[in-house]
C-alpha cells in the first residue's frame, strides 16, 4: 500500500473514531504530566467536550452516503451512524456523572483514568458499530470488554470492588473465548473474515455438513455475545458487577455497553446468518432459529424481572432490570419484523434516558447515604420532592407506563414482535407480563420514595427542612448530575410525549437501514 | 513434496535437540548416581541453608508485587512484539503505510510505558 | 498436501476447547480458571490457522485474526491478573468459592 | 372537524397541575380552592357540550385528529399504515361517560376537602387521575385509549398508597398488579390488532375487521378474533370487576379515601363496562355474540355473588363494595342479553350507578369525617344525630336497590328486559339478586339509621356548607335520570341501534 | 549429505542420522564449556594479576575443569527435605533443555547448520525465554528464602531485558526482511550490521549480557547477598545443570550476536580465503572475550537500577531504533 491508495481513502469517514481517540490520548498524557495538584475534574470537562465533537462530527456525517475504508474493514453506513449516536449521547451522560462522582474512599490516584477509560471504551464499541469485519469487530469488542473490566476494578481498596471485577474478567473471557470459537468456525466455512464476503459465500453453502457446523456456530456466538448485552445465559456477572463499580461505571456499562452489545448481536447475526440458507426453500438460518433466540429472550426476561422482586441493594436491583431491559430488546430481534432497526435503536434511546437519569439519581442517594440500600429512598419525596418526582419519572418509564419514552420504545418492540407472520404471541406475552412483574419493584421503589418516612439520617434532614434550615441535600447539587438528571427526564417525557420527533430523525435519516448489507 | 520434507526434517531437528537436552540431564545424573560411592549424608545436610541459622518459617512467603508487576508489562509488551515482527519482515512489500500505522501504534505502546514510568511501576522498590 | 487431515486439527482444537471450557467452569483456583481460558482461547488460534492453512479458500487473514486473538489474550489475562492480584492483598484468596461476599 | 375543544376538555385539569406546582406546600386553602376550581372547566366544557347536542349539534364536529407518531418507514407506502393519531371525538355514549366523569370529579373534587395532608401532592394526582379518566372516553384509537387508561392507573396508585387507610400500601399494590395484568392483556390485545391491520383507529378496526376480504397487512383469523375477544374481556373484566377477578377492587373500596373511591366506584369502574361495549361488542360483533351466553351468565353470577357477599358484611364499605360488584353484574346481564333494551339498560346502569355509588360513598366520607368508623355495628342511630345524611343514606339506598322514580329503577328494568327477551331462565335468576340487594341494602342502611344506638351523636354537626352541593347534584340527577330517561336514552340512540342485535 | 538427508522424507533413519550430528553438537558445545570456563577463569586472572589455573593438566591448567566436572558427578546428591521435590528435581532440566535447544538453528557456517528455519530468530527467542521457567522453578522448588528472592530476581531480570533484546534485532530484521539466520548473514555480505545499525548492537549486547545473567547484571546469584541465588540448595550434578545451561547459553548467545551483527562465517574484505568456519570461530572467540572481559571489568549493578535500566534506557532507544531505521529506509527509497 503506497501512499496514493493511503490517500485515497476518505479518512473524514472515521472522524468521530479519530477525535475520541485524540482526546483519550490527550487525557492520557495531561493526566501523567499535570502536577498531582491539579483537579482532574477538568480531565472530564475536556473528554465530554470531545464526545460533544464527536456527537457533532456524527451529525455532520449524516447525510453522507454509505461508504466503507481500509478495504471494507470499516463502514460508515445508517446502522453504524445511528448507532454511534446512541453511544455517543450515552458517554456524554456518563461523563457528566464521572465528574461528580466522589466516593467514600476518596477517589484517589484513579480520577483520570476514569475518563480515559471511558473513551477507549468507547472507541471500541463505535469501531464495533461500524466495522465490517469480524477481526476489527474482534478488537473493537474487546477494547471495550477490557477497558470496562479495568474501570469495573478502578476502586482498588474496595473488596467488593475487586470481587465483581473478577467475576467480570473471567465471564468475560469465557465468553469470549466461546464467540471467538464459533466465529473460528465461520471464517473457516467462508475463508474470510469481512462480514459482506462472508455472507456472499454463506449463501451458496448447501453441505448439511457445513449446516451442522454453522449452526453449531451460531449458538456459541449467540451463547458469546449473550454476555455483552447480560442476556441469559450468561447474564450472571451483572448484578455483582453493577453492585461493585463505582455508580457511573454501572451507569456505563448499563447503557453503553448495552447499546454495544446489541451492535455486535445485529452486525454479526444480521450479516452472517441471515445469509445461509436451510431447508429446502432456502430459508434463512436465522430465521430457522428464531426460536432459539426467542426461548433466550423470554428466559431472560423472566430471570431478569423475577429475581429483581427481591433485591434490596438499589444497584443490583436495577441490574436485573437491565437484564431484563435486554430480554425485552431480544424480543424485537428474535421477531425480525420491519421495524426492527427502528425498535432497537429508540428502545435503546428511551433506555439510555431513562437508565442514565435513574442511574444520576442513584448516585446521589448513594453518595450522600453511604449505603446502597433501598431503605435510603425512604422520604426522599419530604427532603427533595424534585428528586422523588424525576425518579419517579424514571421509573415509570423503566416500567413502560404511558406517557413515557419506555412505553413507546415498548410498544414498537411489541408492535415488531406481532407484526410478523406468524405472530410472536407467547414472546410478547411473556414481555407483558413480565413487564407488570417488574412494576412491583419499580413501584416498591416508589413506594420508598412517597408513602414511607425519611428514616434515621435523612430523617434530621428533613426536620431540618421544616425548620426551613438549607438541608444538606440541596446545599450542593452537582452541577453534571442535575445536568444528567434534568436532561433525562425532559427526553423521557419528550420521548414519551412526542415519539415522532425521534421517529422522524430516524426515518428521514437512515433510509430503513437499508444500506445494512450492501 | 520436497519443501514439505525440508521443512519437516527442520522441526525434526528442533526434537532431536529437545530430546537431547532432556536426555543429557537425564544421563548425566543417572551417570552420577552410578558413579558415585555410597553415602549416609548427616540428617542436618538436608535442612535448608539459612547462613548457619536454624531455619524458620516457610520460604514461600508473599512477594513485593514488584515482581507481579513486571510479570503484566512483559506479558503485556513482549506480545506487541507479535506485531512488530511480522511487521519488520513485511515492511518492504508495506510501504509507508505500515510505516505510519506501526508509528501509531508504538506511540501507544510508548505512552503505556510513560504511564508506568509516571506511576512509579518501574521503580525498583 | 498435507498427511494430517484438516479433521485431526479441528478435532484438536475442541478437546483443548473442551478442557479449557470444563477448567474455567470448574476450578476453585483463579489462576487455573485464567489459564484455562488462555486454554480456550489458544483452541480458537488452531482453528483459525487450521482453517487459514487447509481450509477451503486459504488465506492469511486466519493467521492475522490468531494474532489478535494472541495479544488480546494476553491483554485480557493481564488485566485478569492485576484485578486478582488487587483482590488478593485484600482478601489474601485466590479461591473462587471464597470470593462470595456478594450474593442473591 | 378539527376543533380543539376536547383538547381542552381533556387536558384543562393540566393547567391546575401546574398552579399547584407553583404553590407552597403549606397553603392548605388555597391548594384546595385551586383543586376544586381546576375541575370547573372541564365540568363546564362537558355540559356546554351535552347541551348543545341537545341542541341540535352534531358530535362529529368535536372530533379532532393530528399526526401523532408512525411506526416503521411505511410512510412512502399509505400514509396511514401504522400511523398512531392523537384523535379525540366523542359519540353520545362518550358524551354521557364525559359528563358524568366532569361532574363526579368536580364533586370528588370537593369531597377531597376531608383530606387531612399533602393537599398539593393529593390534587395534583387527583387532576392528572381526572385527565386519564377524561381521556379514555375520548379517545379515539386503541393506543390512545390505552395511554388514558393507563395515566388514571399510576395516579389512582398512589392516592390509594399514601392517602388511604391502615392496609393502604397492600391495596395500591393488589390495585396495581391487577390492573397492571388487566392493562397487559388489554395491551396484547389492542397490539395484535394493530400490528396486524395497521390501523388502531376504532371505527377503522370496525371496518376492517367485519369486511369480507378487507385488504390488512396479515390476515385476522376468527378464532384470533375470539381470542381477542376473550382476551378484552379479561382485561375489562378485572376493570370491572367480573367475579373472579375482583379481590383487589374489594380492597381498594375499603382502604383508599372516600373522595377516591367516589371517582374510583363512580367512573373507573365503567371504563371496563365501556370498554367491553365500545370495544368488544363493537369491534368483535359476531363473537360477542357467541360469547353472550358466557357474559350473561357471569353477570348473573356476579350479581348473586355480590348480593349474598354484601348480605353477611360488618363494614358498611364491604357492603357498598360488594354492592358494587353485585351491580356491575347488571350491566354484564344487559350486554348478555345483547339487544336493544339490554344493551340500553347496561349503559344505564353504568351511569346510575356511577352516580349511586358516588353518593353513598360520599356520605361515607361525611361519615367517617365524623366518626371515624364505618363499622355497621358502631354507627346505630345516626338518624338521632345527624338527620339530614341519615335521610340522604337512605335515599341513596333506595336508588341502589332499584325503587321505581330513581334512576336505579329504569336500568335494572331495562336489563332485566332485554335478558328475559333472550334467556328467561337465566333472568329468572337473576331476580332473585335484586331482591338480594334490597335485603342487604335494607339491613344495613337501616341498622345504621335506626339500629341500637350505642354512641352518643352529640355535638356532631350534620351537612355543611360544601358538602351540600354533592348531595344535591346526585341526589337530583339520580331522580332525573329515574323521571326522565331521556336525558340519556336520547345520546344513546345512535349507539345502540348501531350495536345491538 | 545433509541437504540429501533434509530433501528425503523424515523417518526414523533421519531421525537416528541427525541424533548423532546433534550428539556431536554436544560434544563439542560441552567441550566449549569445559575450555570456556578455564579461558574464563585464565583471563580473570590475568586481568586481575593473578595466574588462575596452573596445576593440573601442565601449566595452562587444562584439565582443571575436567577434574571439577569429574568430582562433581561423585559427589553426593543432597535434595532439602523442605523442598518440593518433583519441582525440585525437573528445574534443572527445564533450565538446560532450552539452552541446547537453541542452538539447533544457529548457522556455524554457510553449510554447517542443523535446522534452517524460516523463523530462525524468532525461534532462539521464544527458547531462549524458556529458561527463565526452570530458573523459578528451581528458585521456588528449594524452599530456601535466598533461592526464591533469587529466582524472582532472575526472572524479574531476564523478562525485563528480553524486551529489549526482542526490540533492538528488529532494526535488523527491517533491514533484511526475514527471520531467517541465513539469509541475515547473507545480507551482511556488504557491510556487517555491526556498524549498519551500532545502536541496536549496542541494546542487543547490554541485553544478551543481562539475559546471560553475567556480571555486571548477575543479580540473581549475587554471592553477597543471596549466597548462591536461586541455586543455593543446589548440589552435585544438578547444580552443574545449572551452571551448564549458562555457558550453553554463553556460548549460543556469542554465536547469535556473532551471526546477527558480525557477519558469521563472512570473511573480512580480501581475506577471503580463510575458511568460514575459522572466521565464525575468531568472531566468536572475540565475543565471548568480551564477555569474560565484561566479567573482569565492572561491578555489579544496583539492584534498583537493574530493571529500571531496561524499561526507562533500553526499551525507548531500541523502538527509536527501530522507527530511525523504518524512517531512514523509507527515506532512501524516496530519493
Amino acid at each position: 500500500m503506497d501512499l496514493e491508495t493511503l490517500l485515497s481513502f476518505e479518512w473524514s469517514l472515521m472522524t468521530p473514531e479519530f477525535i475520541v481517540l485524540i482526546v483519550a490520548t490527550l487525557l492520557t498524557l495531561l493526566d501523567l504530566f499535570l502536577p498531582k495538584k491539579f483537579n482532574r475534574n477538568h480531565l472530564g470537562w475536556i473528554g465530554l467536550a470531545g464526545i460533544l465533537l464527536a456527537l457533532v462530527s456524527v451529525f455532520g456525517l449524516i447525510g453522507r452516503d454509505p461508504g466503507s475504508i481500509l478495504y471494507d474493514t470499516f463502514r460508515l453506513d445508517s446502522f453504524a451512524k445511528a448507532f454511534k449516536i446512541l453511544l455517543l449521547a450515552g458517554s456524554a451522560l456518563v461523563f457528566l456523572l464521572a465528574i461528580d462522582y466522589e466516593p467514600k474512599e476518596g477517589r484517589g490516584e484513579y480520577r483520570g483514568e476514569f475518563f480515559y477509560l471511558f473513551l477507549t471504551a468507547l472507541l471500541g464499541a463505535m469501531i464495533m458499530s461500524s466495522s465490517g469485519d469480524l477481526i476489527t469487530l474482534f478488537v473493537g469488542l474487546e477494547l471495550l470488554s477490557i477497558s470496562s473490566y479495568i474501570l469495573a476494578g478502578l476502586r482498588k481498596t474496595n473488596v467488593k470492588t475487586n470481587e465483581s471485577a473478577m467475576k467480570y474478567v473471567i465471564n468475560g473471557s469465557i465468553s469470549t473465548a466461546i464467540l471467538l470459537f464459533g466465529m473460528s468456525y465461520v471464517y473457516g466455512i467462508t475463508g474470510t473474515t469481512n462480514l459482506k464476503a462472508m455472507a456472499g459465500m454463506l449463501s451458496t453453502v448447501s453441505d448439511p455438513q457445513h449446516l451442522y457446523l454453522l449452526g453449531l456456530a451460531f449458538f456459541m456466538i449467540f451463547v458469546g455475545l449473550s454476555f455483552k448485552i447480560a442476556a441469559a445465559p450468561f447474564h450472571m456477572w451483572a448484578p455483582d458487577v453493577y453492585e461493585g463499580s463505582p455508580t457511573p461505571v454501572t451507569a456505563f456499562l448499563s447503557v453503553v455497553s448495552k447499546t454495544a452489545g446489541f451492535i455486535i448481536v445485529i452486525r454479526i447475526m444480521l450479516s452472517i446468518f441471515a445469509a445461509v440458507p436451510t431447508g429446502d426453500e432456502g430459508f434463512p438460518m436465522l430465521f430457522a432459529l428464531q426460536d432459539y433466540i426467542g426461548f433466550l429472550a423470554g428466559a431472560t426476561m423472566i430471570i431478569g424481572n423475577v429475581v429483581a422482586l427481591r433485591q434490596r441493594n438499589i444497584k443490583r436491583l436495577f441490574a436485573y432490570s437491565s437484564i431484563a431491559h435486554a430480554g425485552y430488546i431480544l424480543v424485537a430481534f428474535t421477531a425480525m419484523s420491519y421495524v426492527m432497526f427502528d425498535s432497537i435503536w429508540f428502545y435503546l434511546l428511551a433506555y439510555l434516558f431513562m437508565g442514565m437519569g435513574a442511574f444520576a439519581v442513584i448516585q446521589l442517594i448513594t453518595a450522600k447515604e453511604g449505603s446502597e440500600d433501598i431503605s435510603h429512598f425512604a422520604g426522599l419525596y419530604q427532603r427533595s420532592p424534585v428528586l422523588a418526582v424525576t425518579m419517579a419519572i424514571f421509573l415509570l418509564s423503566l416500567a413502560g407506563i404511558p406517557g413515557t419514552a419506555g412505553f413507546i420504545g415498548k410498544l414498537n418492540i411489541f408492535l415488531g414482535a406481532l407484526m410478523v407472520n406468524p405472530s410472536h404471541y407467547v414472546l410478547a406475552s411473556i414481555m407483558i407480563a413480565t413487564t407488570v412483574v417488574s412494576y412491583v419493584y419499580y413501584f416498591g421503589i416508589m413506594t420508598q420514595m412517597f408513602f414511607r418516612p425519611a428514616a434515621g439520617l435523612a430523617r434530621a434532614e428533613a426536620a431540618a427542612t421544616v425548620q426551613g434550615e438549607v438541608p444538606a441535600a440541596r446545599r450542593r447539587l452537582p452541577t453534571g448530575t442535575t445536568a444528567v438528571i434534568i436532561i433525562c427526564a425532559a427526553a423521557t417525557i419528550l420521548f414519551g410525549i412526542l415519539p415522532q420527533l425521534a421517529f422522524d430523525f430516524l426515518q428521514s435519516n437512515f433510509n430503513q437501514f437499508i444500506d445494512f448489507m450492501q | 513434496m520436497e519443501l514439505l520434507n525440508v521443512y519437516q526434517n527442520n522441526y525434526l531437528i528442533v526434537f532431536v535437540f529437545l530430546c537431547l537436552g532432556i536426555l543429557l540431564p537425564v544421563v548425566a545424573l543417572f551417570a552420577a548416581k552410578l558413579l558415585r560411592p555410597p553415602y549416609k549424608a548427616i540428617e542436618s545436610k538436608y535442612t535448608t541453608y539459612e547462613s548457619g541459622m536454624e531455619p524458620f518459617h516457610d520460604a514461600r512467603v508473599q512477594f513485593n508485587v514488584r515482581y507481579y508487576v513486571f510479570a503484566l508489562m512483559f506479558v503485556i509488551f513482549d506480545v506487541e512484539t507479535v506485531f512488530l515482527y511480522p511487521w519488520a519482515v513485511a515492511y518492504e512489500k508495506l510501504g509507508i503505510f505500515a510505516l505510519i500505522e506501526m508509528l501509531i501504534f508504538v506511540v501507544m505502546l510508548l505512552i503505556g510505558l510513560i504511564y508506568a514510568w509516571k506511576k512509579k511501576v518501574l521503580k525498583w522498590i | 498436501m498435507s498427511s494430517v487431515p484438516i479433521t485431526a486439527f479441528l478435532a484438536l482444537a475442541l478437546i483443548l476447547f473442551c478442557i479449557g471450557l470444563y477448567g474455567a467452569l470448574t476450578k476453585r483456583n483463579t489462576i487455573i480458571v485464567l489459564i484455562s481460558i488462555e486454554l480456550m482461547l489458544n483452541a480458537v488460534n488452531i482453528n483459525l490457522v487450521t482453517f487459514s492453512k487447509y481450509g477451503m479458500t486459504p488465506a492469511i487473514t486466519g493467521q492475522v485474526f490468531a494474532v489478535f486473538v494472541i495479544a488480546v489474550a494476553a491483554a485480557e489475562v493481564a488485566v485478569g491478573i492485576a484485578i486478582l492480584l488487587a483482590l488478593y492483598r485484600n482478601r489474601r484468596t485466590v479461591n473462587i468459592d471464597e470470593i462470595n461476599t456478594m450474593k442473591h | 372537524m378539527n376543533s380543539i375543544y376536547l383538547s381542552l376538555l381533556v387536558l384543562s385539569p393540566l393547567l391546575g397541575i401546574v398552579l399547584l406546582a407553583f404553590m407552597p406546600k403549606t397553603g392548605e386553602k388555597g391548594i384546595k380552592l385551586v383543586g376544586v376550581l381546576a375541575t370547573l372547566p372541564a365540568t363546564v366544557l362537558a355540559l356546554l357540550a351535552y347541551f348543545s347536542y341537545q341542541g341540535g349539534k352534531d358530535l362529529a364536529d368535536y372530533g379532532e385528529k393530528v399526526r401523532w407518531m408512525q411506526f416503521g418507514s411505511f410512510g412512502q407506502l399509505d400514509p396511514n399504515l401504522f400511523t398512531v393519531y392523537y384523535e379525540l371525538g366523542l359519540d353520545g355514549f362518550s358524551l354521557l361517560m364525559v359528563v358524568l366523569t366532569a361532574v363526579l370529579a368536580s364533586l370528588a373534587a370537593l369531597a377531597s376537602f376531608h383530606i387531612k395532608r399533602e393537599w398539593k401532592g393529593y390534587f395534583m394526582l387527583f387532576l392528572l387521575l381526572e385527565i386519564g379518566m377524561l381521556g379514555v372516553f375520548t379517545a379515539q384509537n386503541l393506543i390512545l385509549f390505552f395511554l388514558f387508561f393507563e395515566i388514571t392507573l399510576i395516579p389512582m396508585f398512589f392516592l390509594i398508597g399514601k392517602w388511604g387507610y391502615f392496609n393502604k400500601e397492600k391495596a395500591a399494590y393488589s390495585f396495581l398488579v391487577y390492573n397492571g395484568l388487566g392493562s397487559a392483556v388489554l395491551l396484547i390485545v389492542i397490539m395484535v390488532l394493530f400490528a396486524k391491520t395497521g390501523t388502531s383507529n376504532i371505527e377503522a378496526l370496525k371496518v376492517f375487521l367485519n369486511t369480507e376480504g378487507a385488504q390488512l397487512p396479515t390476515p385476522v383469523s376468527d378464532s384470533v378474533k375470539m381470542g381477542l375477544l376473550i382476551a378484552l374481556l379479561i382485561a375489562f373484566g378485572v376493570k370491572l370487576p367480573i367475579f373472579p377477578l375482583h379481590s383487589w377492587m374489594l380492597r381498594v373500596h375499603v382502604e383508599a379515601p372516600p373522595s377516591i373511591v367516589m371517582l374510583h366506584s363512580g367512573v373507573l369502574l365503567k371504563i371496563g363496562a365501556y370498554g367491553l361495549i365500545r370495544f368488544g361488542m363493537g369491534i368483535f360483533p359476531e363473537q360477542f355474540a357467541e360469547l353472550a351466553v358466557l357474559i350473561a351468565v357471569l353477570g348473573v353470577v356476579n350479581l348473586l355473588y355480590g348480593a349474598f357477599l354484601a348480605f353477611i358484611q360488618t363494614d358498611f364499605k364491604m357492603v357498598l363494595a360488594y354492592s358494587s360488584i353485585s351491580h356491575m353484574g347488571i350491566v354484564l346481564i344487559g350486554l348478555g342479553a345483547n339487544n336493544e333494551a339490554g344493551i340500553q339498560g347496561a349503559i344505564f346502569q353504568v351511569v346510575s350507578h356511577g352516580l349511586i355509588s358516588a353518593l353513598l360513598f360520599f356520605l361515607v366520607s361525611v361519615l367517617y369525617e365524623r366518626v371515624h368508623t364505618t363499622n355497621i355495628n358502631n354507627l346505630g342511630g345516626l338518624a338521632k344525630g345527624m338527620p339530614l345524611t341519615a335521610g340522604f343514606l337512605l335515599a341513596g339506598a333506595m336508588a341502589s336497590l332499584g325503587l321505581p322514580g330513581m334512576s336505579g329503577f329504569v336500568s335494572e328494568f331495562m336489563a332485566f328486559l332485554g335478558l328475559f327477551r333472550e334467556m328467561p331462565i337465566l333472568a329468572a335468576v337473576g331476580c332473585i339478586g335484586i331482591i338480594m340487594t334490597a335485603v342487604y341494602l335494607l339491613r344495613a342502611v337501616l341498622a345504621i339509621t335506626y339500629g341500637r344506638s350505642d354512641r352518643q351523636y352529640a355535638g356532631i354537626s350534620d351537612l355543611r356548607s360544601f358538602e351540600w352541593a354533592p348531595v344535591l347534584v346526585l341526589i337530583g340527577l339520580i331522580v332525573l335520570i329515574g323521571v326522565y330517561p331521556a336525558v340519556l336514552s336520547q345520546p344513546l340512540e345512535s349507539i345502540v341501534l348501531g350495536l345491538g342485535g | 549429505m545433509v541437504q540429501d538427508l533434509l530433501h528425503s522424507s523424515p523417518g526414523l533413519a533421519n531421525f537416528g542420522i541427525f541424533f548423532l550430528l546433534a550428539t556431536v553438537l554436544l560434544l563439542v558445545i560441552l567441550g566449549f564449556v569445559t575450555y570456556g570456563i578455564l579461558a574464563e577463569r585464565k583471563v580473570l586472572g590475568f586481568m586481575q594479576g593473578r595466574y588462575g589455573p596452573n596445576h593440573l593438566g601442565g601449566r595452562w591448567g587444562l584439565l582443571q575443569t575436567v577434574s571439577d566436572v569429574l568430582k562433581l558427578l561423585l559427589k553426593e546428591d543432597i535434595i532439602p527435605k523442605a523442598a518440593d521435590r518433583p519441582l525440585f528435581i525437573i528445574a534443572p532440566v527445564i533450565a538446560f533443555a532450552p539452552s541446547f535447544m537453541v542452538m539447533a538453528t544457529i548457522p556455524l557456517t554457510d553449510n554447517l547448520q542443523f535446522a534452517d528455519l524460516g523463523i530462525g530468530l524468532l525461534y532462539y527467542v521464544a527458547i531462549s525465554g524458556m529458561s527463565v521457567v526452570g530458573f523459578l522453578l528451581g528458585g521456588w522448588a528449594s524452599n530456601n528464602k535466598f533461592s526464591l528472592l533469587g529466582g524472582m530476581r532472575a526472572a524479574s531480570q531476564m523478562i525485563s531485558y528480553e524486551i529489549p533484546l526482542v526490540m533492538s534485532v528488529l532494526g535488523i530484521i527491517l533491514l533484511t526482511g526475514s527471520l531467517n539466520l541465513n539469509e541475515i548473514v547473507a545480507a551482511q555480505e556488504g557491510v556487517w550490521f555491526i556498524l549498519l545499525q551500532p545502536v541496536a548492537f549496542v541494546v542487543f549486547f547490554i541485553a544478551a549480557v543481562a539475559e546471560l545473567n553475567r556480571v555486571p547484571f548477575d543479580l540473581a546469584e549475587a554471592e553477597n547477598e543471596l549466597v548462591a541465588g536461586f541455586h543455593t540448595e543446589y548440589s552435585g550434578f544438578r547444580w552443574a545443570m545449572f551452571m551448564l545451561a549458562e555457558y550453553v547459553y554463553m556460548f549460543a548467545m556469542a554465536s547469535l550476536i556473532t551471526v546477527v551483527f558480525l557477519g558469521g562465517w563472512l570473511p573480512l574484505p580480501f581475506l577471503g580465503f580463510i575458511p568460514g568456519a575459522v572466521w565464525f570461530a575468531l568472531k566468536f572467540s572475540l565475543v565471548v572475550y568480551i564477555l569474560i572481559w565484561f566479567r573482569a571489568t565492572f561491578p555489579r549493578i544496583r539492584a534498583d537500577k537493574l530493571i529500571e535500566f531496561a524499561w526507562k534506557v533500553l526499551l525507548p532507544v531500541a523502538l527509536a531504533n527501530i522507527f530511525l531505521t523504518a524512517l531512514i529506509k523509507e527515506l532512501l527509497e524516496l530519493f
